[in-house]
């Protein structure tokens, strides 16, 4: 069914919420600063509602089926952590009111400050960054302050070509120029390679592990040693950080700042595209650098502290994206130590199983033993001159979202997926025939595979003709 | 465990596909140096209904209630959510997608960013919105350093000490690392940003106010924009209240350039402070150097309409590290609250609870002044306002906490020469009861 | 996307929901009592979330939505009621406790009794009977405590042609033989007719007003007293009661006893066929036969009165369907009396509009002023050897619900379109464009209506087949 | 009014159309003398935020809140339901759609309802099992109803006096305007049915009992089968606590020809006792006599499997006077809520979950014991017992309602020998700290 846009609907005069009566007399605001108001539709209760109804029907989410949009961690969002951080004592709470009256709130933040240290091995945190990228630009920050501090400004920064698309633009800000390394030929960093560009210029590195091919960067002890002699730091990026719950130790690996994205591995839902929360994850030398207020507790009472000289600062108005950190400290504790290991042993489990699968099927970069997440290409596809991104509109048509595609950029016409661990073997298992068919339809039927998808409200859309005549408001 | 499926015959079916016969045969890869050698110290699983016990703990150490009444604004304002928006907002077509990488099977969060988009620039009178950055605060920093990008030379900019102190904070920060200087300028008497002494000497590449400001003031925005464009600067335009523009002349109807700013009025709960919504737009000329994302309207190829993430030319993806800005997940979902508020309200709505926020502030206004209190600024406000009390407001505050009433943001903490005035804000969530029983309670 | 029936999913050992820890020792129940337990499939939170995420995207709602089922009044439903109906203080109650503890709720059935009088006219109301046809039952129960308490049993009843389907087996379980009356040229029931057929056997007679032709029964006043004349009552089948609020008295029509459907008139949802609501309102001289207990108020307290000598007694094990209530009241309490009347007003202009819009289109029964619903039939189309049910499916493709078909059975082949206040004139005007093509197509590709559906997970289904081999249980 | 979208405008345009020029021109056909000619004396029209303060008032009113813990059953159970299950079936394609008339268009509600019937059937062991009744009491009175029309010439029912007395007394409101007679069965003194005298003189169409009985007694339905069948007569098992299942043998597999009861423990909420669902299922040979809809799996036009509305003609559309019942609506979104509640547990989980209400029932009946309480029947029971109190109980009730605990029910009221004998009902929701409160208290 269609559904016209906003202001195509609607008569003056209709109205789809209450609005009080007034219990106070008139008053006058001067005419020279009174304006006419925004030009926004009048429509029912009716039209609004069934208007988003709408929208929502032409959406895939991860309750609709599998999404194994590889580095995105798609897992199944529990309802109850819905439910909690949609209570009345948590919606209501102001952030602006003396500690005495936030006890509750604070301390929700306070115990999920330490799940998290445990969780990683590091041993301090702030969860005020509002999604990843915010988090890794507090850990630039962090990094920034901290050679400020020791009176050296650095100005460069190795980030290797498997990292998150957002780490160089996050260093950039900081006033980092990105040093590209180039990973080795079984997909994972060099040694050699990372002791030849690190220096005292170098900020640190930034590495992503697992990285964006799903493989673990085995040498990252060696090259935080490195980093480290040097007078450098290591950022982690733990993006990928349900991979590793409970199996790596990222003190141990020699991380000195990390982020987390809650809305991968701690289950908060994406909402189409946030908020997320990016806490930032430091070692106990880094603390005094974590932005500004933390939650504190003396025994008695949580504290808000504010008065912290090394501190970065205040990243967000108030405490980040509060609703998306209880939903998180929900998760944890359901899950407890041993699930969350279970969750991680499961997710690799489920990835490697597809890789197995799908490898005489699709091409797959590095035979190697993956992590959370198998990257194949079109490689074999393209003599019959079908692409990556045909074979992700056809998955479209049998009612899978997409793996995620041409990314990470070091494999051409990437197909990355991530099952996560809440897919069951059925699931895992109908998947793997629908892209083994399609495979087959490549060689059979490729016009089959160029004209999908078919079974959406729109077919395949211009993205071109989108960027070059942006129309960006109706 | 009721989110882990698999059975242990399912593992070691999948064991001997993969032809390993543990886990720790599929984390070979990971050196015994880097591994975690001990138990997480976390507490032991919940069930559901323990975790209930436990949020129901949580709820028992607070002691301001849902009941309470709360005149505290200064960035996070209660407003009436109608009970359609969590009904909608909840289902999970919505809530658990991701980003629209692929917009065919996503045209629903496309469609309703685009709408966002739209009735956000109508709102703000910008030529174009994104759709979101995280908050208003760093939206703002995220609006000087576009500012930076678009003035080129110019190492400076100047914001006004009446805008959001947490917001000047996190402008501090975002400039930290950076070469550019950030400039204060004064308020005046009457609460207004003083611009007298702005001259293109200045070398300001931006020039942000906030309006209504931290103090409620609605500054003077056309004279504003006179001013800071005959300095040769842009105007940056920041609110935390948008509500104001259902009464007030919109920020970019006024002349500024870039509008940002927070939108968790705009149907989002206080949620001691998060997840809300920043919001930015500018005029056409500057869609390039926009950080965040946009969505565009385009064709199928049978010719239809759809909707699509578009000018990622700006984002990490492709341009890395000469990106506009590092942002990529936003507030998603709250941008499509928002929308959705701002389409239950519409034109006629906004415009009447935007007067009733407004007559309500006016009344405690008027009676805390006839109780006593002196008005810190002459300036007309909105729904915001600062009074100065002759004694202790303390223990009023108190009497007033245990009736049921927040009321008053003390700003001491914030301003070297308020000590003994609060910022008030009214909202239609207050009665005329709850207004005279805070208006009595100062007369005692 | 399809989805296998539960049991066809799932793994032994799997679980969907968390079984609390025991914390008290084992006991022994007695070996021959300990059956097996049922045969359930073992299955994951998130299989269960997916499996009623896709059954519930193959249905089609308010929401999404006009949904013109004639008879059913689908108006929209709103979501506030929906979340005082779920709120704790609600939902924990429990109806064993003692007055004292149940005020709140108590107050609530109060209240609504007394509401409900008010928009009746009548004067004394239970809401205990739990739908519509409950509703009658308690009706003809009442009727029959009536006659008997004047010593007369009686054994027929005068039901109309024009009658809500359920009559008259409601009145059959109460012992009463149902006496057709044929409806007149207009329509509308014949006042001889009535005075011939109504005797001192005759219980009373049912009337649905407006009747299903969606016409009022203009004689009802002189009807009324025929039937009172000859010691009989009168029943008022109020599920058209969206037609006349504000607008009709059902005590000056006459009426005695008169149900309503909280889930039509009242805006509570049907949820794919319940729960609904039926309350049942009567005239003070009956208010002693209605069920018990009833909530009464002695200025004081709320308390439930059991002790009433003539009443039929309990038609529920509690309260009827309790949450029903809670949205029905939350409903009139948002609307008041000016709204009512206007729901009712625009519910008629509504069907009016397309009647007089639709007419040269599809063959209308009877060319009178309509009420809420317009019936029309697919005698035009025989010609074309399209008929009703074509016209319906066609219509699903279209993105609407189609109308109520082949009901009335005045009307061969009848399409009874109610379109409820709550459709603005942007819909409406939508509607009746599709219509019109449907009706051109019938005349064009006849052929494109015979195949529709098309657009759903299923093709036409065979009824047929269904009932001649029942597969009840799988 | 957000509810009713037409402007001014609107209503004028449809006027014209209609040629009317006013409402009053399209309520011609009402007769004066039938008309409304007050206002309907109603309170104004609320705003949303009205109505929430109204509904915040009337739960200020409950003195026992979501927050006690409540060991009384007697036909509602209070157990853990997850929030999935108001996650889903608040979707409004499910709630606010109607009966499936349409079945194309509503194969969610359909192959929902195909799956509750047949969860139904495997949890009572019956061959079939209908679409919902109202309730458990109804249920029962149509499932006499329906006995009678099996047994044909027979006039009399047998009920036990053990069956839930709210059951009984709907049972003879809907059997006072027939000439049928029900005669009541004792109980003995272990707490179950005596059908010691039970013979096939008697005439019975059919005998029902309720297992577990309204004191928790399991009855042995072994045996009452078989004298039953000897006495020629149907047996219909009743029931309240459906979770019973899960530890003791189902009615069907004992013998049961009907088994009819109160499914309100699957998932639904108490709510002051409704919405519930009436669960009913029999032997397949009485199929064509079963009331209430029913839903059958077919094939559509390409053989591809659905589901439909079917067996109608058993139904008031078609045979009008002559169906088997006039039940129509019935209790839709709550078979579905219980379907997903059966899924959600599993067949592993419904064993664990009664075994650990069968356990703490006992847990708490031992201490009653020991703490001088009297049992009044020594037969097995499942989470409900009665305990006669030496002493008056009722202090001890207050107090224990002070802390936050509704426990026993007093069953003076229902039975003419039982005073000062109170039935408990221990859930999985009631902890062991609850329960050794009681116990405690009760010790004193």
């Amino acid at each position: 069914m269609e559904e016209p846009l906003l202001w195509e609907k609607g008569r003056p005069g209709r109205n789809g919420m209450s609005i009080p009566d007034s219990d106070v007399p008139d008053a006058q605001l001067a005419a020279d600063l009174c304006g006419e108001g925004p030009d926004f539709p009048d429509l029912s209760e009716v039209d609004v509602v069934r208007h988003y109804t709408r929208l929502s029907q032409w959406n895939f989410g991860v309750d609709t089926g599998m999404y194994p949009l590889g580095s995105c961690t798609m897992k199944y969002n529990p309802k109850i952590n819905e439910k909690h951080a949609a209570s009345e004592g948590i919606t209501s709470a102001h952030p602006m009111l003396d500690d005495e009256y936030c006890q509750g709130t604070l301390r929700i933040i306070y115990e999920l400050q330490n799940y998290l240290a445990a969780i990683t091995g590091l041993d301090a945190v702030s969860v005020q960054p509002a999604a990843g990228a915010h988090g890794e630009l507090a850990g630039m920050l962090i990094f920034a302050a901290y050679h400020k501090s020791r009176g050296k400004k650095r100005n460069k920064i190795l980030i290797p070509d498997t990292a998150h698309g957002t780490n160089p633009a996050s260093a950039a800000l900081c006033g980092y120029k990105p040093v590209s390394i180039k990973s080795g030929p079984r997909g994972i960093l060099d040694v050699d390679q990372v002791r030849e560009l690190m220096d005292e210029e170098c900020a640190g590195i930034m590495i992503t592990n697992p990285n964006t091919l799903g493989l673990f960067e085995e040498n990252i002890r060696e090259i935080a040693q490195i980093v480290h002699e040097k007078g450098g730091l290591v950022y982690g990026d733990g993006a990928n950080m349900n991979a590793v719950m409970g199996i790596v130790d990222m003190k141990k690996c020699g991380v000195d700042v990390l982020h987390l994205n809650l809305h991968k591995t701690f289950s908060t839902p994406h909402g189409g595209g946030g908020p997320g929360s990016g806490p930032v994850c430091v070692v106990e030398e880094l603390a005094g650098f974590l932005p500004s207020p933390r939650v504190v507790f003396d025994g008695e009472q949580y504290r808000l502290e504010d008065e912290r000289p090394e501190s970065i600062g205040r990243m967000h108005c108030f405490h980040g994206n509060y609703g998306v950190l209880v939903r998180a400290l929900c998760y944890i504790l359901t899950m407890g130590a041993e699930n969350l290991k279970k969750a991680t042993q499961y997710a690799v489990l489920n990835a490697c199983y597809i890789k197995v699968k799908l490898k005489n099927h699709l091409h797959l970069a590095y035979d190697r033993p993956c992590m959370h997440e198998a990257v194949f290409s079109d490689k074999k596809q393209q003599e019959y001159k079908v692409t990556t991104l045909d074979i992700a509109k056809r998955l479209m048509d049998s009612g899978y979202h997409p793996p995620t595609i041409y990314f990470p950029l070091v494999v051409h016409g990437a197909i990355m997926i991530e099952p996560t661990e809440t897919e069951s073997l059925e699931e895992l298992d109908t998947f793997i025939e629908v892209v083994k068919e399609i495979v087959a339809e490549a060689k059979s039927d490729a016009e089959l595979l160029k004209n999908a998808p078919q079974r959406f409200k729109v077919k395949r859309l211009d993205e071109t003709q989108a960027a070059r005549q942006p129309c960006l408001c109706g | 465990m009721r989110y882990l499926p698999h059975t242990d015959e399912d593992i070691r079916t999948m064991f001997d596909t993969i032809g390993v016969s543990d886990f720790e045969g599929l984390f070979r890869t990971v050196p015994e140096s880097c591994r975690y050698d001990k138990e997480m110290k976390l507490p032991p699983p919940k069930t559901e209904w323990d975790l209930n016990s436990y949020m129901a703990e949580i709820k028992s150490m607070m002691k301001i209630t849902p009941e309470h009444a709360v005149l505290v604004g200064a960035g996070r304002y209660q407003h009436h959510i109608p009970s359609t928006i969590p009904a909608i907002m909840s289902r999970s077509e919505l809530i658990t997608a991701y980003t629209p990488y692929q917009p065919e099977m996503a045209q629903g969060t496309l469609q309703g960013l685009y709408e966002y988009q739209t009735l956000t620039a109508r709102l703000l009178g910008v030529d174009v919105a994104n759709a979101s950055m995280y908050d208003g605060a760093s939206a703002l920093a995220e609006a000087l350093l576009m500012g930076i990008r678009i003035g080129r030379k110019k190492k400076r900019v100047a914001v006004s000490k009446a805008i959001h102190p947490h917001y000047r904070a996190v402008v501090d920060t975002y400039f930290a690392p950076t070469e550019y200087e950030i400039v204060e300028l004064a308020v005046a008497e009457d609460g207004r940003t003083d611009l007298s002494s702005l001259s293109a000497e200045d070398g300001f590449a931006a020039v942000a106010l906030q309006s209504p400001n931290f103090f409620g003031v609605i500054e003077d925005m056309e004279k504003s924009a006179e001013a800071i464009h005959a300095a040769d600067s842009l105007f940056i335009a920041a609110f935390s209240e948008p509500l104001a523009f259902g009464l007030v002349k919109s920020p970019g109807s006024c002349g500024a350039d870039i509008v940002c700013g927070e939108g968790q009025s705009l149907g989002i709960p206080v949620s001691f402070g998060g997840p809300g919504l920043g919001m930015f737009g500018c005029r056409d000329k500057f869609v390039r150097n926009l950080p965040g994302r946009l969505v565009g309207e385009t064709r199928d190829l049978e010719g239809k309409r759809g909707y699509v993430l578009t000018l990622s030319t700006r984002e990490q993806h492709i341009r890395r590290e000469k990106a506009t800005s590092n942002i990529c997940s936003n507030q998603g979902i709250c941008t499509l609250t928002a929308a959705m508020y701002m389409a239950s309200l519409g034109g006629t709505g906004i415009r009447k609870l935007a007067k009733l926020n407004f007559d309500k502030a006016e009344y405690l206004k008027a009676g805390l002044q006839q109780a006593g209190a002196t008005l810190c600024h002459d300036a007309p406000t909105f729904n915001e306002f600062a009074v100065r009390f002759d004694s202790d407001f303390k223990p009023v505050q108190k009497s007033l906490m245990e009736q049921g009433i927040a009321a008053g943001l003390n700003l001491s903490g914030f301003y070297d020469d308020m000590d003994n005035c609060y910022l008030f804000c009214v909202t239609e969530t207050a009665s005329k009861d709850v207004l005279d029983t805070v208006i009595k309670e100062v007369k005692k």
